[in-house]
């Protein structure tokens, strides 16, 4: 059933006029909005929740998004009144919040392997241009200003390449070699004294751990260049290798994929950076330490989870690093986000954690194996991309939409051809891993004219994106005629 | 064993029996998971992160327990984030599990209902603003003033270095702003401000060809209510340069609509609805005039139609995003704030045109009479810029301002201190029996 | 879609045996129940929840049982970590619980024009009882113990012939005059000494206001009976009239009609009872009171809403009245549901709750005058009875459900044929209630069959009730073979 | 204006704007919604109740403030309510608006989920009692326990006045029970129990022709468990009684399966999995044998097919309830908790059979220890009773009960006071940190 618009509903002019404390000229003259009350908009937004497929809807394995189950709770830890508090306030007043943001800083670091963290990136690709400016900032600090290039290979997450940009670097795309993994000669070719960084997943977008990823680190650190680990694929390692141990310098986590804060339907996550000692003054502003005068002098240096049962009594403080690049966010980021993510890894602890891409692998080897198309790259780990041949990888994607499942991330890495790439997350179980390979494998025997018809069992049919893109209508003035 | 009373030996969001890890194993013919893991054993890590696992009732007290250190203080704060009441309609609805756990509509079939809500959202922005775009979330305001003056560099016809901020821009902003441009060739200058607002005549002065963008707000950091944007549009637009304006929902709703004033771009934070304080998280709104289209950073909902030809909702103009046009995208943003988006869609609905209105009026009339009543106090003098306030004022204090913020915190209230002797107050969504409260407790303390 | 049951997706047999601490003889041997992971829980009851029409699906006219709006603010209060406590507490340890209680014995007391009110009844119904048991211990304790008949209209709600049958009297059926009311020559002749009480609901189940109610009052207790009030239709009367004005002796109260609490699919409601100073000493242990220490003395003889902003400093007490009946649950009924309706009515207060019954009033009025089927007895007030003629009442309400809105309630009161029993309540705005209408009368216009065949658009098609009936399967233990 | 920080001048849940209203007045062809009242004018009322309308805001904070009286004692108290964790996830769950505002199911064919929900409920009720029939809920334990005995009044052939309830019975049980059965020539009357359970010599002696019913709890209310249940059960069928067996989910877990001891109907409090400590708060359990499938009060969830032969869920055998059997119907109940059962049902899916059971085993075994660590205390011993026992025990003090009881309220603890120097301990709920402090704090009290 189709939903009007709640400019479709209602829509009542105000006049600022009469009783304004302003003066005419400082106010607006109206305000023309919908006026609704609170049964209406409970119907309007339970109906348009209707037309959405959520984590609790079933599977959603979008390869490289990392779509796990969102535990309730952790909602409910994000709506404590006491996690509720303005940006200004004084430290003293808010031992609690700098409490949680320095003990997730401590997990973070001790999953990474890394020596500092900070939690200020509002997402991933926020978290890899907080990377690219310390970077740069570390090369400008040590006289190496002139270095202006960043690799990343063609594979990579498309945030690498604009976020290295918008750090005002060169992009210089990596090949992969035959096996799907870092050439190793073409980034021989690729570095030099103009190298900033090189930003790598890994596993990489196929699903494939980089073997060789001590020697890439000794070639990159040679030329005096930086390794960044972009954290998408994180839930492939957890507790099994970790960035910091394999020769990364700076990586940032996507918490909204291995530490399952909810994506909201694109947002808000939370990109924190780790790095290694080098790089920690070159952090944003301002971090959170444990204050001298306590026990813990530092985020990742006590050797076990204190005081697992409740608060600590160490007092916290905000610092700036000595050679802060400065903020990349108003405030400290998404702390609500931030909030979830502790929560998760708490309750998860080493064991669950590592269980967790346990379980993350055994389900992606799984269903791989129970899917008709061929999957040209392995062994993968947490995600693999299947080739969906003399199909459209698209149209397959549309078609399972009316088995019920969400289908993978289609058409991507182009290293293989009609990509279909998919992450299922360790939260799936055998059965509904059996229902999805059953739908991926329907599917598969269709004809073309079936899959681009389809979808034909979803709220909207398939949606024309080139008229949508033609004529621009974003919002609903402009479609005032229409309704 | 499920329970949330039990402690996880695994993860307790993994369903796998033992029997069925053993039958899916051996369907993919390994002899452990271990197998699975290709990872060259210099590499491994086979040391442990020393984390505790605990039931979901401990971890719940674990946070209650670190969370509980904060102090109970009415928040006077303001300056850019604010804690209007959020009514519990927003809450239940938005955490409904299908908008709180879906991912980015790119199966736009199966994601209508989000498509729509995140519609809605860019045309209350655009009704607010007047501007014909509004993409559907940046990270926060000082993200989207960022994002500005990289579109300003992009839509330019002629090179320029120049951007103009006023020099009462909140620090975190104008730094933040300064990361975003640390690629280019921009440079970030203040301009000077008189009385809390613009000086028309300095800023004059300031503006030549080489400015590429000139940034004003409205209101200020400090309450005040600019009075000339359109001759301060003027001088950008004379310059060739885009006219920024930062605002926020709530001050849009009752200020001059920056479309009538000129605005090429407005940006902001459009959380002020929407979402409770939350240690300044935010939602960077972003809108900017029909022109930019293509050059829009973040992303767009547009309509379209189905197969049936019936209305539908995507996401649209998306070669323009980093996931396809790399790093020759508009911007480098992925994750958004998408579902804050919906929020603050749903609080500006829940009060409606009428009520958005009365509440910026309350803003104005709220701070005026708070303004008075410290006034009225002995070694006070408030507003200290004689100007119309919104929200918030500078008041100035005979006394040393930092002692007097310490005082009042200890009694239950936090004020900024924005000089040696000025605080700054907001009203925002504090009840007038705690504004009573405060002005009492004030009168203490400077007593 | 068809959502499995739990045991459809899993069973598990847990022996008991091994690690048990108590003797075997002393417990069973093994359970076997689904053993399933939050995620695939969170999947199931999201499906199911789906499979439901509630408020905020769209509108809910079920006469009689006023499906009003339920405040989402409302949940988050009962939600409260204070209000969980227990109920053997010392009085002293919950002083908040007590002052809820007592504010909402005030807050009733006034609307309904009653004296004194117990809050234990669980629901409308287990107030009846009360007002029957209360009723009996009065005539009890005046030697009067002989009176062993309840009269109660023909037209009355179900619940009120079977609580004054619990309480052990003999049920005598009134007829209805030509004009939908109380035949007062017939209630002449069914009164008599064994009249213990009459029961009647005003508006009655026709939406007739009892015009002759004080004369009924009248004659009531001339043969020395009490007259009872069935609140199911207060929502008619609020700030127009009160039981207790109109010569009501003793009433319940439905909150979660009156009040908006949640129905629950069923349940909890709850169903406080008012009385009359002489029927007080007789109410179900233990009250609430003001302790006689403090400013207040009773529940119901302040004058104003005391302390408006926040708690009292009052002090409250438990005790147990002179002539009590005992209890009626085991603690002191559904709380939470009573928490929820304290918060409502705080909130709408005496505008809130006049202005809701006047627009429920209009509603039911426009709603009537709207739609084609006969509405034979009015004036009406917060619902009507329209006829669906030659149609088969059930049939028409299964095809509005093809609208995709609720029907009414069908088939009762018998008095109009094939009834349509419908209560829009005040939360319906003018553009639902005229779409609503045109459901009606779509569906009026429909033939025999088309209806019989209804609903087709619905989760489940018409539903085979004798067969479910003939062969009852009531648990998955009966449904072995089947899955 | 809707907005929850706006106060009402009308319901703030009614829609109507002015223009609304009077189209509406006019389409009805009347002057003012007072002329659609039909009152007397001598039953008007026009005075004012004297209730202030207040914000949603505002009403949070009032109900907040009330409740923030109630002190935060950590709770041994048990007897009938417990205050087990329950998982966030059925609050998020059971808190979609679908379950929480539907109505009765009384149009199966858009209740299908609810429908499923409650069957699955009566079915776990199945499996734990070993009955074949469970109704989708009473109000609570006592009165399940009045149903419980009009049924067997109802069923039993020949005609017979006594109910016999162990003396142990709590107080609140009784009284219920006899105002159920206040409108029959039923009476009520108590058999001694020996050391906290059924003494099997002197219930031998109580039993005669006239008892329609015998009534025991397993575990009783002190937490022992029964030892001779089927002696008990035995001696009601020689008497043609119906044997009424009280329990809840967690005991039944790993209790005796009730099927297996001869009882003909449980009852209980099945909340104890669901809902939180909630003022006694429940939901009546309630099943018995496929024999009195007709006589069952309450509601019942069956199955059936639609019209294309799909199984499908409905409420059956209606025919026993008031509001088509009037004054013969099998109960008065009509609302119920359906909402508890959906909720109760929700707690034990994600428990799971080896979470209920290891729940239930942990409640046997951190009773025993707890009444060990008092026991050691000088001037405490416990338990009192040489029985097992589960969740909770009675402990004898050589001072004054009440005054250790008090003593241990004003620093944190609620426990019960039973007799002059017994206090009774549960453990269901309480983590075992508290459990220390309660012991440390306990041993204070004593010394």
């Amino acid at each position: 059933q189709y939903e009007p618009l709640l400019s479709e509903k209602d829509r009542t002019r105000v006049e600022i006029g009469d009783d304004s404390p302003l003066p005419d000229d400082l106010t607006r003259d109206e305000l023309e909005l919908p006026a609704l009350s609170e049964p209406e908009l409970a119907r309007h937004y339970t109906r348009l929740s209707q037309m959405i497929y959520g984590i609790d809807s079933g599977p959603y394995p979008l390869g490289s998004c990392t779509m796990k189950y969102n535990p309730k709770f952790t909602e409910d830890v994000a709506a404590l009144p006491s996690a509720s508090v303005h940006p200004d306030r004084s430290a003293a007043s808010i031992q609690g919040t700098l409490e949680l943001l320095s003990r997730l800083q401590d997990y973070l670091g001790r999953i990474g392997g890394m020596d500092a963290v900070t939690l200020q990136p509002p997402a991933g690709a926020a978290g890899e241009f907080v990377g690219i400016r310390v970077a740069a900032a570390y090369h400008e600090h040590n006289g190496e200003g002139h270095r202006d290039e960043v690799i990343v290979p063609e594979s990579a997450h498309g945030t690498n390449f604009a976020s290295a940009a918008l750090g005002g670097y060169d992009v210089v795309s990596l090949p992969s070699d035959d096996e799907g993994r870092v050439d190793l000669d073409a980034l021989d070719a690729a570095l030099s004294e103009h190298t900033a960084a090189l930003m790598l997943t890994n596993p990489n977008t196929l699903g494939l751990f980089e073997r060789d990823i001590e020697k890439i680190a000794d070639m990159v650190h040679d030329v005096g260049g930086l390794l960044y680990y972009d954290g998408a694929n994180l839930n492939a390692l957890l507790g099994r290798a970790r960035p910091g141990d394999m020769g990364f310098d700076v990586m940032h986590y996507n918490v909204h994929k291995t530490f399952a804060t909810p994506h909201g339907g694109g947002g808000p996550g939370a990109g924190p950076v780790g790095v290694v000692d080098e790089l920690a003054p070159f952090l944003p502003a301002p971090r959170v330490r444990a204050a001298e005068d306590g026990a813990r002098t530092g985020d990742s240096d006590s050797a076990s989870d204190s005081a697992g049962a409740g608060a600590s009594e160490q007092r916290y403080e905000l610092f700036d690093p000595e050679h802060t690049i400065g903020k990349v966010h108003g405030f400290q980021g998404n702390w609500l986000v931030l909030v979830k993510a502790f929560a998760y890894i708490a309750r998860l602890g080493d064991e669950g954690l590592a269980d967790a891409s346990a379980k993350a692998v055994l389900n992606a080897n799984y269903l791989a194996s129970r899917i008709e198309f061929s999957v040209p790259y392995g062994p993968f780990h947490h995600e693999f991309v299947a080739s969906a041949g003399e199909q459209d990888a698209a149209d397959v994607a549309k078609r399972m939409l009316d088995y019920g499942v969400h289908p993978p991330t289609t058409k991507w890495p182009e290293i293989v051809p009609e990509a279909l790439m998919t992450e299922p997350t360790e939260v799936e179980s055998k059965d509904t891993l059996d229902r999805l390979a059953a739908a991926f494998n329907a599917v598969a025997r269709e004809d073309d004219e079936t899959l681009a018809d389809a979808p034909e069992r979803t709220t909207a049919r398939r949606i024309d994106q080139t008229s949508a893109a033609r004529s621009p209508r974003l919002s609903w003035h402009e479609l005032a005629d229409d309704s | 064993m499920n329970g949330a009373e039990t402690r996880a030996s695994g993860s307790p969001y993994a369903p796998h029996t033992a029997d069925e890890r053993d039958a899916m194993l051996e369907a993919v013919e390994a002899d452990s998971i271990t197998d699975l893991f290709d990872i060259p054993d210099a590499v491994r890590f086979s040391d442990e992160f020393g984390i505790d696992a605990r039931t979901e009732r401990e971890t719940r007290r674990l946070v209650r327990s670190i969370l509980g250190r904060n102090e109970n203080l009415t928040e006077l704060l303001g300056r850019g984030h604010y804690g209007y009441y959020v009514p519990s309609l927003v809450d239940h609805l938005a955490d409904r599990s299908e908008f709180l756990t879906s991912y980015t509509q790119y199966q736009p079939e199966i994601s209508q209902g989000f498509l729509q809500a995140l519609f809605e959202y860019q045309s209350l922005l655009v009704e607010l603003t007047g501007l014909e775009i509004a993409n559907c979330s940046m990270y926060d305001a000082a993200t989207a003033l960022g994002e500005a003056a990289t579109l300003a560099d992009r839509v330019r016809d002629t090179s320029g270095h120049r951007i103009l901020v006023p020099d009462l821009l909140r620090e975190e902003r104008r730094s933040t702003l300064e990361n975003y441009v640390a690629g280019t060739d921009l440079i970030v200058e203040a301009y000077p401000t008189a009385d809390g607002a613009i000086d028309v005549d300095e800023l004059a002065d300031a503006v030549d060809e080489d400015v590429v963008m000139l940034y004003a707000e409205n209101p200020t950091v400090r309450g005040t209510i600019e009075e000339r944007l359109d001759a301060a549009s003027e001088l950008a637009t004379d310059a060739d340069a885009l006219f920024v304006l930062g605002s926020d929902p709530v001050a849009l709703s009752l200020l001059q609509r920056p479309a009538d004033v000129g605005a090429d771009v407005v940006i902001g934070d459009a959380s002020v609805l929407g979402l409770p304080t939350s240690y300044g998280m935010g939602l960077g709104l972003f809108a900017c005039r029909e022109d930019y289209l293509r050059q829009v950073p973040g992303r767009l909902v547009g309509v379209s139609e189905d197969a049936t030809d019936r209305r539908a909702f995507t996401l649209t103009l998306q070669t323009r995003e980093q996931h396809i046009r790399r790093e020759r995208a508009t911007s480098n943003i992925c994750t958004n704030q998408a579902w804050v988006a919906l929020r603050t869609a749903m609080h500006a609905a829940a009060l409606g045109p009428n009520g958005l209105v009365d509440l910026a009026k309350r803003d104005v009339t709220r701070a005026e009479n708070l303004a008075e009543r410290l006034d009225d106090l002995v070694g006070v003098s408030a507003p200290v810029h004689d100007r119309h306030h919104i929200r918030e004022f500078v008041a100035h204090v005979d006394q040393p301002a930092p002692a007097i913020a310490e005082d009042l915190e200890t009694r239950g209230f936090a004020v900024h201190v924005v000089g040696k002797h000025e605080l700054q107050c907001c009203v925002a969504g504090v009840p007038d029996t705690e504004l009573d409260a405060f002005v009492a407790a004030f009168s203490e303390v400077v007593r």
